[in-house]
């Protein structure tokens, strides 16, 4: 039982930070989000020399990128490449590189298969950043049931319509198909097993990226206490300040721990990590908003004001709270598991986790 | 100890209620008003009699009781009615002229702030000064013979881009200590050296401004009560707006909180249990944040002053609005992700939700709210701040 | 609308508070709590002479009472005579001048009729103070439906067995019938009614009492934080403590004034009464428990020791939110009405209340 | 990173779990032990070798890391086993004395802590004291030529009653300023005025004890490390304390989650949509507090200091446990009116309901220990104490 990074984890953690701080300042991150499509449209490259869609990346490196990229809400569409379209390329034995997310048509979007090849038709109300990135994953249903293609958002017949959105940082999208050509990335038979993966694989990405956003939203609050004087002194300096920043960062490091837990044991392929995945998930969205509203509060007069970064923070935790990406509420899930389960004693011996 | 309405003030109830059914057809929360809706709005309210409604009879008030002011205030929000467009002229400037201004200011500027005519807006908030109210730094210089000159800025200021006229705070006696050498002024918007810009909100809302001053003139006949005792009138003007303002955001609580119980029907989450939980608590307390406050108001009916107890209103009410608004985003689900013309209600529960947040620094942060009950109504020793 | 309480009603109150104050200070209290009984057996004259039996107490003015009995732990059976068992004798148009409770025994008491009169056989598992009174009255069944008795507590065939209880000074009992006699008190047609009226009078004074528990916690309290000095000053100086005080004093007056309100209703007879009295319930409850909670805290060490009285209030606080008396979850009943109404706009003019 | 134990780690559990669950057949919660079913039990735990897993070989221990201790302190907070009747000498002067202490002062002490032949007990806290560790009353009178007189009040002292010797904290220097001027010594509970009497706990156990001094002397050997030193000694016996401190503390909130669960079953709430919330949020936030041990673990291992993240352990502990505690009461609806032997688990919920109140208070108040995580974790300004 080592509970700590690797060396080389640290590093990529600190080469991610490093990059994002340079990159994206919180200004240039308000200006991207007024913006057209609410993102840096030339940045895939570099971030590909960067490193951060290497196919060597286990599933604790992706969530310390994925922390790193909330911290500073990286204004690319990685995220959604990396936690919800590129866990459906894994199951195919691929490799995404492209800017790219995934399209939940199950219901709405119906694939045909003809001479030509595949192709889909129908439409999916909300797809994230769908205007953004270059490749689609959809799932979408066959005559041999729900099955998963990829397409090029530059296909014939598809049609992609930015909507009005919370978080100008991560724009939902209407997606429309109509006889779109599409390429069959995961059979029917296989499809099933394949969301279930994503589904664990985008649930920590989302609790990762959760964390970072908490953190992010704290050290600027922190920054904020330090440094703003009010009745000649510190903020920082009283209680009722320092101690809501102290219950933000309980907050924030507890999701840390479950989102790194969560990351390892899926990467381990373990029992225990859907039950891992879901307490991640719970613990740390609710750790983003509550985070960004103490950091709001404590910035007070500023702190409301559209000039002033927090609220992109703001806007993004409550993006995460409510993307539906991964099925229903957790809560239930995970009482239902633990009322459910078996005699502690069976555990073996050898595990922590897993109880 | 009566909970209903006297017959008198039934009838006004009554009466204002059947007035705004026909003004009012519909609340749609998502409505905006142009400013000449607003002046519209405000005429017709002056026109009707619900202008003024506490002022004495002798500055063409009806002189009714703080009570009439609360059924007022209650009806209006539940109808879904805008603000009188004047309401910092009718509400704070207008009574502070009658606690501290000179028979020339009251004649000057009472009948036009009853009738709608002169707009006023207020200069007590400043960037630098935030929780500390007192350390204003918005300058007056001498201008020999007769005048000042003020230099500063104020924030947090509504309605000043529209306003005639300012009530402001500002420092007559740098040298002196922080809550002494303040003087309360009353500043012509269109004099030269005031320039208003808006300020944008978390929620992209412009609900407010910032005046710039620069030089800007004030003559000896604009000083409202004495100079240097600025800090005394801007403590009376904030507790006429503190009277029946806990009513006021009370009852729009009400009227928001059905707006939540309208959204848990067209999401069909009635019969969700957590849903229930939350509803019903925050309806309880709702209600005792109501009659908190209408306990309040039988303690300044009989002794002039506020009761302890309202202390209180403005801490919990922004509380459990902050708590509407999350759970009414909530509710959404997936549909919360969109906002404006693509969400539900246009967008208003995301507006809402965002905005919520600065209930519980304006007017006074929660902290700084805590500390003075506390020290007044607890009598706990001071913190030393 | 003038929601103050009268002269009369301030004077009720202050002359309450100076007769407990007087006769039950805090050590008293605790002394009565490990002696037997839990209650002074003797005080009964004597608040008969102070009025607090009187038939013309209102509502309001019995939450007065109710308020200062809670403030002090009043340790008579005052409260569960005119909280409990009160309330029946009121629907047979009766006056209950005798320390009394009332138990449940619906389902598990039977009342039969014979030549000498009705008698009753069952038991019921838990009664609040059936050990300090000398009347109980029993719901039980008959054969033409539930009705409500009286009995002695010294009848025949009346076994009355107290049990350890967490409130001390509340204590619970298990009662016994073997063929008792008793006196009918409301005939089973208009037993329902009466269980109606009694729970809402009931939930009143509940809500009462937890408003004094609350207000008796916070003023030992704010008077322990005035005085108590760490680091060189007292601590109700630190934001820290001063803060969770104001919190709990938010929670108590809110309590207050619905207690108040929902007093006012039932004494009217208005249809926002039921409401009005859940309301009063849920939050009095829970700001009584959380006052004394906040209480302890800001006590510290010496707040969680045996001797210091406090948890005397933080039990009661436990056994009015466990006690089951008025029927379910009030949250339930709460939201029911509320998604259930009608359009707001059917409120008749005169009535702030009832929305 | 490995979540998983290495085999040697999986060995010592595996074996530990074996020997436990034949000595402790079954975890009855409600079960009281007896003095000398304690000693029996410590006794076992030295002969099986689980006393001194991580003291240095050369004075006794196995000299193995603090993740074995962590194993430990797991499995036996699973099997429901109560403390080594010696914890404060095994955890805190053991170690403190192995830092601090004379050649003599360990071959005096050592073995006896080790076998449990010697008990001890510890004596800080001091009823004026409070929150403000330091300050210390308990007086040490010089005594010449070879020792001190100690006369005072120690409060909150475990094991007291049975112990056989103390480690406390005096004031040798009384006018020096608060932090300085304190000694430890070791003291003989045997000595003439040493008076322990039980401290009594808001739910009736009688955990800790109240010391008195009157006269009771210590002789120069006695101190451990310098006279006027005492503070810092003092605070590394604490910081001995709270290494694995952390993982104890979620262990058993485990072993305490695991019987709210059998109560949910037992009281059949499995279905009851508020109780599956709250256990939700409560587990994963105790999962979340349990990986937070181990982080803080794998930080003290690398630098022999645990991680920053240590701080909040105890923290967040107290308010999970008494979160547990309260739902446990909550489903036993009205059974949890009664008490003792007519209640549910002869009333173990109510205990631990009453009790857990003290959890943010001992060992450090959760306002204290916020501060002590803005300052030295978040960096922000001391605030003015």
């Amino acid at each position: 039982m080592d509970f700590a990074l690797t060396d080389e984890q640290r590093a990529i953690r600190q080469a991610a930070r490093d990059h994002l701080e340079r990159h994206y300042p919180p200004l240039r991150v308000c200006a991207l989000a007024e913006g057209p499509g609410g993102s840096e449209a030339g940045a895939w490259p570099e971030l590909i020399r960067q490193g951060w869609l290497d196919d060597d990346l286990g599933m604790v490196e992706l969530t310390l990128l994925a922390e790193e990229s909330g911290r500073c809400l990286h204004p690319t569409p990685w995220w959604t490449t990396v936690a919800l379209a590129a866990p459906y390329a894994l199951a195919a034995g691929e490799q995404l590189t492209v800017p790219a997310t995934f399209a939940d048509g199950g219901g709405t979007v119906r694939a045909v298969r003809s001479p030509q090849g595949w192709t889909l038709t129908g439409q999916v109300a909300a797809v994230p950043q769908a205007g953004a990135v270059r490749c689609l994953v959809v799932h979408a249903d066959t005559d041999q049931g729900p099955a998963v293609f990829t397409c090029d958002t530059g296909s014939a017949g598809l049609v992609v319509e930015e909507l009005s959105t919370l978080d100008t940082l991560r724009r939902m999208a209407r997606v429309r198909c109509d006889g779109t050509p599409a390429r069959l990335l995961v059979e029917p038979d296989r499809a099933a097993e394949a969301a279930r993966t994503a589904r664990l694989r985008g649930g920590v990405l989302l609790a990762a990226e959760a964390v970072g956003v908490a953190a992010g939203a704290l050290d600027m609050a922190v920054a904020h206490a330090r440094q703003r004087e009010q009745f000649g002194r510190p903020i920082g300096s009283f209680q009722a300040v320092a101690h809501q920043l102290t219950e933000a960062y309980v907050d924030t490091e507890l999701a840390r721990s479950l989102a790194y837990r969560a990351a390892w044991l899926v990467q381990h392929e373990t029992e225990a990590c859907a039950q891992a995945v879901d307490e991640a998930v719970l613990v740390a969205r609710s750790a983003a908003v509550r985070t960004c509203e103490t950091a709001i509060q404590i910035t007070g007069g500023m702190g409301v004001t559209w000039e002033y970064p927090l609220h992109r923070w703001l806007r993004r935790a409550l993006w995460l709270e409510a993307y539906p990406g991964f099925g229903d509420d957790p809560h239930d899930r995970v009482a239902e598991r633990l009322l459910r389960r078996a005699d502690p004693d069976e555990i073996t011996p050898t595990a922590p986790d897993g109880r | 100890m009566n909970l209903h309405d006297d017959p008198a003030e039934a009838a006004f109830r009554a009466e204002l209620r059947d007035w705004l059914r026909s003004r009012l057809p519909d609340d749609d929360p998502s409505r905006t008003w142009s400013t000449d809706e607003l002046r519209d709005w405000s005429r017709d309210l002056s026109t009707a009699g619900y202008a003024g409604i506490t002022w004495p009879k002798e500055y063409g008030g009806r002189g009714l009781s703080a009570a009439y002011q609360a059924i007022f205030v209650e009806e209006t929000a539940r109808a879904g009615a805008p603000d009188h467009i004047n309401i910092i002229g009718m509400n704070m400037v207008g009574p502070t002229l009658i606690a501290h201004g000179t028979d020339e200011q009251k004649a000057r500027y009472l009948p036009g702030i009853l009738s709608g005519r002169t707009l006023f807006c207020q200069g007590f908030s400043e960037p630098d000064a935030g929780s500390d109210l007192a350390a204003v730094r918005t300058s007056a210089r001498r201008a020999e013979p007769d005048g000042y000159l003020l230099d500063g800025e104020k924030v947090w200021s509504s309605y000043a881009h529209l306003a005639d006229h300012c009530l402001l705070l500002a420092r007559t006696g740098p040298a002196e200590p922080k809550h002494q050498g303040l003087t309360c002024f009353l500043l012509d918007m269109r004099a030269p050296g005031v320039k208003v810009s808006p300020l944008r909100q978390l929620n992209g809302d412009t609900d407010f401004n910032q005046i710039i001053l620069t030089d800007a003139r004030v003559d000896d006949g604009d000083v409202v009560g004495e100079v240097g005792r600025g800090w005394s009138v801007a403590l009376s003007t904030l507790a006429h707006e503190r009277g029946t303002f806990g009513i006021t955001l009370t009852a729009r609580l009400v009227a928001q909180f059905d707006r939540l119980l309208r959204l848990v029907h067209e999401v069909g989450a009635e019969k969700d249990p957590a849903v229930r939980r939350e509803l019903a608590m925050l309806h309880a307390r709702l209600q005792g944040l109501r009659y908190t406050g209408y306990r309040s108001l039988a303690a300044l009916r009989r002794s002039g002053e506020p009761g302890a107890e309202s202390s209180i209103l403005k801490l919990e009410w922004s509380l459990l609005h902050q708590r509407v608004c999350a759970l009414a985003l909530r509710l959404q689900g997936p549909a919360a992700l969109l906002d404006g013309g693509d969400a539900a209600w246009h967008g208003y529960w995301q507006r809402q939700r965002l905005r919520s947040r600065a209930n519980t620094i304006e007017g006074g942060t929660s902290e700084i709210l805590r500390g003075i009950v506390a020290e007044r109504v607890l009598g706990l020793p001071r913190s030393r701040q």
